[in-house]
């Protein structure tokens, strides 16, 4: 096994890290922080096992496909913020109302 | 040239009538009822024995007059109903009335379309015409005793019709058509007549008021205006015996068993109207119990015709002058009545407030029904008429059901949950894809 | 005309749109228009050459599959860009007059219309991708575009709404993506076709599979996921209420339905079935949470849940008169939830609140809305002659033909189920109410629009066959694993 | 923890329960992967003559998968939109930046603009690129706007709107034109191709700076037609 | 397309175009939106005159456009179709004019008279219908054009009302979408054709044919008021007179009876459905229905509840004639649909004109009315005796095939059930009679409205004399060539010939 796979492992790793910080706190910027985190390691399971044939170069679909996908989130996030503030100019609390709209 | 005239006649003896049944065309004439007469009057004088086949009209039915009976009793009539005409609006104080009038010529119309029919079809119609008409002028023209009378004529004639229905439909099952020739000679090979013979018997007899269903004509006659009362035997009683005399097939069977039974009951009838009108002599009632008298004469005489077919050929004509002068005997006796009572002592008040509550027939056809409808209801509470409505109803009443339907809407939009909800799914796509596969 | 780049023109055609909307905000709507019907015609073009030609493949900067990115056009493609062509126009007429009032104001209409525009992009991007990272990039063009319309109301509800949305479609899209990788790392490449040839069960697919799947079905709502959804859809404006229900669920669902039948064929029956599981539940549990509301916006997006529960059926029924009963009540459904947010969008124009009982006499006051409503209530219970009822007719053929009845028994109790909800608003818009109300008068274009659309649902249950037809070009439904 | 969280024990166990089971049904699904598979590096690689660029990475976005690069930049330009459109948040409060700031801002934006035109040039044969350099310069863009320089209200209408989505627009303008040419989309005549991509990167990475300066800001300008 | 292909699409053109110009009137062009009404159904009228004169000489007038793959949808001029086509363009005329008085200085006029052409064209739909599907979609756009009939007034009486006709309605329109899907899986065409096209099928189907059967009927059951599908009828009511009119004597009562018909002998086909021995159950219901029917009306005071009741009755005798699986029967059966319909909406139009002239809603406000509307009334006497079935008028003909019919194939029991109904109706149509003409009047009116010298407004009082009159002909002259009954013969001997 290559180092590739262990950083792909750890890709995984913090995958599920985010999902649970997603679906725990409740503050929205903590939960934006957390799809961030999950988007770090889809990216870092792409890049990872793009090196993992030894001895060659890395594939370099995956890299294109990683700055594609960073800049996606990168945008994504910068909106998510922007909701947020108005999150919380709306209602007082950057949270989610958990209650069902009426 | 001749045949066309005479076949518009008996068209026009119970159309005319019927025409002048509407108010609107009534007025626009200074005597109709008499008017509606006229063809009926020609057509006495019109040779014997015409007759016109009507195959459009109604199932297929015909009109004509035969010689014997039929001309007779046109003739009876005629002269009854022209009486009845001047007599219908002569009652002081009484302002002409249009329904009486209406009620007049329809009666009219039924009671010679009956006479001229020549099958059972018509004869049936023209009858039944005849039957509400004559119900209509008793109450319309009579107090409250007429119109109780006619209140139990109304409920005689309704089952006797029914009971005519049926056996209209035997005969029609029968025989080849329903001229009154052909339904005799079919019904007389029928293997079982009997069915017939019980339902047209029991028709008519409720229609004529026979001897034991006499109720209403005494006070029938005892409490209507002249001009009905002296109808009353020309009408409603004299086309009913008519009408066995045309339906049973009279000379062709031999029953002495029934018609044993049938004589039996016109001697008694003839004893009760003898006893009872001794008994309670007096001018009001004689013509009523003239005409059960004869009635229970025409009875006998139908029961000898029924045990015995010779007897029928030989006296059959019998029953047709027992007819005609049941008529002409209840009129003259009625107009007797009139007459001796200086004419004007009627009182009944047509404006009077008459009671509210419902005829009797009514109320109980109403218990009876209610009683079957509540166990109709009890026995069956699930199928009741609304059942499939109250899903509907139920799904927005029960608390319950809502309380839990928007708990568990609310649990699923919490974040957490949902989410955590979403990563078991997909573990369970996982699961279920992986596990069928291996 | 044969050799017209018609699927290059039908993605950048609303994307130069956009830019030019977003350069000339002033004169937004009428370049938005223009370009709402420059597409159209593009959608026709396109259209034309696919019947002409048959299925499409364009490799895009001439490289070719596995190396390039490939866009193809058969006719389910076809399909859903020409879904999303007539309802994108219908929606871009309602929205000129919706947004040009003083309730909400210049300022709206000028973020509306490019974020539109590049949501019409991103829409026929996804229907012609052949390749799955590209679908993740549409994907993401999609679901951020439509969380910007829905926050475009403004408000707690729809903000709130908006980042809930956010949120669900990030994470959607991240599962998504996660398969991708697993893909790739597997095969190699990233072109659907391609996959579906090499592809062979491995714990990486299964993993891949439930990524994506998962994902997706989060991105469409399906019960019991389709938390996001009834927020989202109520609080926005109702043109973008109806095209967030009419099409944009409708995108993932279309993915999920290409990745089903070529990716991922070795699917088996149990999770076919599962999948109809949570389709039944979802129609039982939109139907009767519609019942219960009391906000008609609320009503119809609970609505859209059930609705997107039929589409589920199709799968373990997995026959082509299932999968085109479900595409066809996908269309129907389309046109006909247009038509209904754009008649609750009137509603509240007119009246300003979406109360149902409420509504007072609107059969009256706005017969054309009404009408409107009631005509697309018709295709969504399935009644004939309508849409709904040419798709409700196929999958319950589809479900007696294959046994399997009591789908079609979720189908009927659906419809029922949708009957008294329509039929609930109907009889309030019949009667009259206490409250008092202040009322407006409605701009004609957008009473319109919503009739159009709805007759349109209606006049689609006359025109199946044509339709049907359109599905044949290239289906992937002819393959052996569609039974 | 809290009130609240102990309440929710059993809830977050099974969570954490069902993450176990994820990641280890994950990370068991990568390490079955075959540990030798070149992707398509080969492809790439044979074919990275055509494509006008060296760096393999680059010719992967801009050339054999810059249709994905075209979404990409709308995605971007798309989320600016978004931002915009929500309406203007109130400012955070201006403080005359303290001399540290002004000082780092004056000596490292020029540095920062060099080293995104660096980037930008280096991309085609070496790691580098629009992103990176649209990244570079965006960062000289925060800087600016954190001690408090504003985009003159000449330029905060049509022409910035024109930076805005000049990447995108020439994007599309040059896949037009080669369309118009008689190409496919995005297909690069080879002899062009080099210079083409870097002109498009160009104007992307001037787009893409700009637009993450503006997406920091985060209210739209005010000013302008 | 040529003029055979054209002329049943004209038909429902010549109602449905009328009706969507009318919905885009405003309320003032009373005379446009009348004129618009009157021509639609003139020409109507005149169309089907020239239908029934094609296919009595054999020509086929058929129209076909695809629906689905394998389904068309098909309109088909028959014989049988045009039994009904016949009751309701004639009686839509009628009842236009009567709604034009009715609902004279009334709101939302052109709401209503549009939804009354659509009704029209559901209806006609429903009688062209060539398959089943084509049935099927005409039916429930029956459903639903008449949904906003029976709301009109827009009180929250008639939007539950509506609720209820719905629940039942679209529950029966489901049953029958089930089972026309099942039939069409098992036999793969849906077509009328005379004496079906299901007994070909192999004899493993035949519980399934039986199921779908059921289905089916409950489906048509619903609307034709069958017990126990028939609670929503007497709830309509509250809509106006000339609603309730068309609702009970032409299109929706009538459909779910027509539909039956079709079932049972271009489906089924009569032969095939008495050999899988669903005809006697159906027969059965339909008996009770009758007497159920009639006990229920003895009881409604109200006076358009107790002809509801009776219209439950009476629309079963159709689906009795039917099932009781003779030839002569089914003459009856089929003259009922036409009999029942025109004595019915004379019913109903006296009715509305007294509830209009007078605002008598009960039966126990009627006392003396026959003084007040002489007119009215004699066509109220015409229609009660007509159900009654006296001769000569229409409803004696229906009795007199039924029981003949019934006699005919064995099944003396049928004759006890025509006498027991005969017997009920009289109990409940001879009082309101005995009231109206011959009880005092109590002297006022809860509403009178006066029309100067006459008893109420000509276009109320014309349709429920024409109706009268009708049914008087069509008593008296059942026979004459032509006639209605001659049709029904040449329906039945397409069933039943050998």
């Amino acid at each position: 096994m290559s180092p590739a796979f262990l950083y792909a492992l750890v890709g995984v790793g913090l995958f599920t890290l985010g999902l649970y910080a997603l679906i725990v706190h409740a503050h929205l910027l903590r939960k934006i922080l957390a799809i961030n985190v999950m988007a770090s390691g889809v990216f870092l399971v792409l890049v990872a096992l793009a090196a993992r044939t030894q001895g060659a170069a890395p594939d370099p679909v995956p890299h294109a496909m990683v700055i594609t996908g960073i800049v996606v989130a990168v945008s994504a996030t910068a909106l998510a913020l922007a909701l947020m503030l108005r999150v919380r100019a709306e209602t007082g609390r950057a949270e989610l109302a958990e209650e069902p709209l009426e | 040239m001749n045949t066309v005239l005479s076949a518009l006649l008996l068209i026009l003896a119970p159309l005319l009538p019927l025409l002048l049944a509407f108010p609107a065309l009534r007025s626009r004439l200074p005597r109709p009822c008499h008017i509606a007469l006229l063809p009926a009057l020609i057509l006495l004088t019109v040779p014997p024995g015409v007759s016109i086949d009507l195959p459009w009209l109604l199932l297929g039915t015909g009109l004509g007059i035969d010689d014997g009976a039929g001309r007779l009793l046109l003739a009876m009539s005629v002269l009854i109903w022209a009486l009845a005409a001047s007599l219908l609006h002569t009652a002081k104080g009484q302002p002409a009335d249009d329904r009486l009038t209406t009620c007049f010529l329809l009666t009219l119309a039924g009671n010679l379309g009956a006479i001229l029919a020549t099958d059972l079809v018509g004869f049936f119609t023209f009858s039944v015409l005849m039957g509400y008409g004559f119900y209509a002028l008793l109450v319309a023209g009579g107090d409250e005793g007429a119109r109780r009378a006619a209140r139990v004529y109304l409920v005689f004639l309704i089952l006797a019709d029914l009971a005519l229905f049926e056996a209209l439909l035997i005969a029609a099952a029968t025989a080849k058509d329903l001229g009154f020739e052909s339904v005799r000679q079919a019904m007389a090979q029928s293997a079982s007549p009997g069915l017939y013979l019980s339902m047209v018997l029991a028709g008519f007899a409720l229609k004529a008021g026979v001897w034991p269903l006499h109720v209403w004509l005494l006070p029938a006659f005892r409490s209507s205006r002249p001009a009905v009362a002296l109808l009353l035997g020309a009408v409603p009683v004299a086309i009913a015996l008519l009408g066995l005399v045309r339906w049973l097939p009279l000379g062709e069977v031999s029953l002495p068993a029934l018609g044993l039974v049938i004589q039996a009951m016109g001697v008694a009838a003839m004893l009760y109207a003898i006893l009872a009108g001794a008994k309670r002599a007096s001018l009001t009632r004689l013509p009523a119990y003239a005409a059960i008298f004869i009635t229970g004469l025409f009875t006998t005489v139908l029961g000898m015709g029924l045990s015995d077919p010779e007897v029928w050929n030989r006296q059959g004509n019998l029953a047709c002058f027992l007819i005609v002068s049941l008529g002409f005997g209840v009129a003259i006796l009625v107009a007797a009545n009139g007459w001796l009572q200086a004419r004007c002592q009627y009182s009944a008040l047509p404006e009077k407030q008459a009671d509210d509550s419902s005829p009797w027939f009514e109320r109980w056809s109403v218990a009876v029904t209610r009683w079957a409808a509540q166990m109709g209801t009890d026995t069956l509470p699930r199928l009741r008429a609304a059942w499939l409505a109250n899903v509907d109803r139920c799904l927005r009443r029960i608390r319950i059901w809502q309380r839990t339907l928007d708990g568990s809407e609310r649990f699923l939009q919490r974040w957490a949950y949902a989410v955590t909800l979403f990563l078991l799914l997909g573990i369970v796509v996982v699961f279920v894809g992986a596990l069928s596969w291996i | 005309m044969s050799d017209i780049h018609w699927p290059v023109i039908v993605i950048l055609l609303p994307l130069a749109g956009g830019v030019a909307c977003f350069l000339w905000p002033r004169r937004s709507v009428l370049l938005g228009l223009l370009t709402a019907l420059g597409v159209v015609a593009c959608v026709a073009g396109l259209g034309w050459q696919v019947v002409e030609q048959g299925a499409q493949r364009y490799a895009v900067g001439g490289w070719g599959a596995p190396l390039g990115i490939d866009l193809y056009a058969d006719g389910l493609s076809l399909l859903m860009l020409t879904v999303t062509a007539v309802v994108g126009l219908g929606i871009s007429v309602y929205s000129s007059g919706y947004f040009e009032r003083a309730r909400y104001g210049q300022d709206r209409a000028r973020h509306f219309w490019p974020v539109w525009m590049f949501l019409w992009t991103a829409l026929n991007a996804l229907f012609l991708s052949a390749d799955i990272f590209n679908l993740y990039v549409t994907l993401e063009l999609l679901g951020l575009a439509a969380v910007v319309l829905v926050a475009l109301a403004g408000g707690a509800d729809a903000v709130s709404g908006a980042m809930r949305y956010l949120l669900v479609s990030l994470l959607g899209s991240l599962f998504y993506l996660l398969g991708v990788a697993l893909l790739y790392h597997s095969f190699g490449s990233v072109d659907i076709a391609i996959l579906a040839e090499r592809v062979e069960p491995s714990p990486a697919v299964w993993a891949a599979m439930g990524l994506m799947i998962a994902g997706l079905l989060l991105k469409t709502a399906l019960f019991p996921l389709h938390f996001w959804l009834p927020s989202a859809h109520a609080s926005a404006p109702a043109p973008v209420s109806a095209l967030l229900s009419a099409l944009v669920v409708k995108a993932s669902f279309y993915i999920l339905l290409r990745l089903w039948l070529e990716i991922f064929p070795f699917a088996n029956a149990a999770l076919a079935q599962l999948l109809g599981l949570l389709g039944a539940a979802a129609v039982f549990w939109g139907g009767f949470q519609a019942l219960r509301q009391t906000r008609l916006k609320m009503l119809i997006a609970y609505s859209t849940v059930a609705q997107l529960g039929y589409l589920f059926l199709a799968f373990p029924l997995a026959s082509i008169t299932g999968w085109t009963g479900a595409l066809y009540m996908l269309l129907s459904h389309a046109a006909a939830k247009t038509a209904m947010f754009m008649a609750a969008g009137n509603t509240l124009y007119f009246g300003g609140h979406d109360r149902i009982a409420d509504l007072d006499r609107a059969v009256q006051r706005m017969p054309l809305t009404m009408t409107a409503f009631a005509l697309a209530g018709i295709s969504i219970m399935g009644l004939p002659p309508s849409g709904g009822f040419i798709a409700k007719w196929l999958l319950l053929e589809a479900a007696i033909r294959s046994g399997q009845w009591w789908w079609g028994g979720v189908l009927i109790l659906g419809g029922l189920l949708s009957a008294a909800w329509v039929f609930k608003v109907v009889g309030y818009a019949f009667t009259r109410s206490e409250a008092p109300h202040e009322a407006r008068a409605v701009p004609a274009t957008m009473e319109w629009t919503a009739l159009l659309m709805a007759v349109l649902a209606i006049l689609l249950g006359l025109f199946a066959p044509w339709l049907l037809a359109l599905l044949e070009i290239g289906s992937p439904f002819n393959r052996e694993n569609a039974g | 923890m809290t009130e609240r969280g102990k309440k929710q024990l059993p809830f977050r166990l099974l969570l954490v329960a069902l993450l176990f089971v994820l990641t280890a049904g994950l990370g068991y699904a990568v390490l079955t992967l075959p540990s030798q598979a070149p992707g398509l590096s080969n492809p790439v690689v044979a074919n990275l003559e055509a494509s006008g660029v060296s760096n393999p990475v680059t010719a992967v976005l801009l050339n054999f998968r810059a249709y994905d690069t075209l979404l990409e930049l709308g995605v971007l330009l798309l989320a600016l939109f978004g931002v915009w459109s929500l309406a203007a948040v109130p400012e955070c409060r201006e403080s005359p930046p303290g001399p540290v700031l002004d000082g780092l801002s004056r000596l490292l934006v020029p540095w920062l603009i060099l080293v995104a035109g660096y980037l930008l040039w280096a991309g085609a044969h070496a790691p580098g690129g629009a992103f990176q350099a649209g990244s570079v310069l965006a960062a000289a863009g925060v800087l600016l706007l954190l001690t408090g320089w504003r985009l003159d209200t000449r330029f905060s209408g049509l022409p910035l709107r024109m930076s805005l989505v000049a990447g995108l627009g020439v994007f599309v303008v040059v896949a037009v034109v080669l369309i118009l040419m008689g190409g496919r989309l995005l297909e690069y005549p080879p002899s062009f191709a080099g210079a083409l991509i870097l002109l498009i990167e160009a104007a992307a990475t001037l787009s893409i700076g700009m637009t993450l300066a503006a997406l920091f800001l985060g209210a739209r300008p005010e000013a302008g037609p | 397309m040529n003029w055979d292909a054209a002329l049943p699409l004209l038909v429902l053109a010549s109602s449905l175009l009328p009706g969507l110009v009318i919905f885009f009137l405003t309320e003032e062009r009373v005379a446009t939106r009348t004129t618009l009404n009157l021509a639609g159904a003139v020409l109507k009228l005149m169309l089907v005159g020239v239908m029934i004169w094609g296919v009595f000489h054999g020509a086929h007038y058929e129209t076909r456009l695809p629906l689905l793959p394998g389904l068309d949808l098909l309109l088909r001029a028959d014989s049988l179709s045009m039994l009904f086509v016949v009751l309701s363009s004639i009686l839509w005329l009628v009842t236009t004019v009567y709604a034009v008085g009715y609902l004279e200085g009334s709101p939302n006029r052109s709401r209503f008279f549009g939804f009354f052409s659509l009704c029209v064209t559901a209806t006609v739909g429903v009688a062209l219908a060539g398959n089943l599907i084509t049935f099927v979609l005409f039916y429930e756009l029956l459903t639903l054009a008449t949904y906003p009939l029976i709301v009109h007034r827009g009180t929250d009486e008639a939007r539950r009302a509506g609720r209820t006709y719905l629940v039942y309605t679209i529950a029966g329109g489901t049953l029958l979408l089930v089972g026309t899907v099942w039939l069409y899986t098992l036999s793969g065409t849906l077509e009328f054709t005379a004496r079906g096209f299901l007994s070909g099928l192999d004899a493993t189907h035949h519980w399934s044919l039986v199921v779908i059967f059921v289905l089916l009927v409950a489906g048509l059951g619903v609307k034709a008021a069958l017990i126990p599908l028939h609670g929503w009828l007497p709830q309509a009511m509250v809509a106006p007179a000339p609603v309730s009119a068309l609702l009970h004597a032409v299109a929706v009562v009538k459909a779910g009876a027509f539909g039956i018909v079709r079932v049972v002998y271009d489906v089924y086909g009569m032969q095939f459905s008495a050999s899988l021995g669903v005809t006697l159950p159906l027969a059965i219901v339909a008996a009770a229905t009758i007497i159920y029917g009639s006990m229920r009306a003895l009881f409604q005071d109200d006076l358009k509840r107790r002809l509801a009741f009776s219209t439950v009755s009476q629309v079963a005798y159709i689906v009795l004639g039917i099932a009781i699986a003779g030839p002569i029967a089914a003459v009856g059966g089929l003259v009922h649909l036409v009999h029942q319909g025109v004595m019915k909406i004379t019913l109903f139009f006296c009715a509305g004109n007294l509830a209009e002239t007078l605002g008598i809603h009960k039966v126990s406000e009627m006392n003396g009315v026959g003084r007040r509307m002489p007119w009215t009334m004699t066509a109220f006497t015409v229609g009660v005796f007509g159900m009654i079935g006296v001769p000569p008028l229409a409803g004696f003909i229906s009795k007199w095939y039924l029981g003949l019919g019934a006699l005919d194939v064995g099944q003396g029991w049928v004759i006890f059930i025509l006498a027991g109904s005969s017997l009920l109706n009289a109990a409940y149509f001879l009082p309101i009679l005995y009231a109206a003409w011959f009880k005092a009047p109590a002297g006022t009116w809860p509403a009178e409205r006066s029309f100067g010298r006459r008893e109420t407004a000509w276009a109320l009082l014309a349709p429920p004399l024409v109706t009268a009159f009708l049914t008087l002909a069509l008593g008296l002259l059942a026979s004459a060539p032509f006639g209605l009954l001659q049709w029904a013969r040449f329906i039945t001997r397409l069933e039943y010939a050998p």
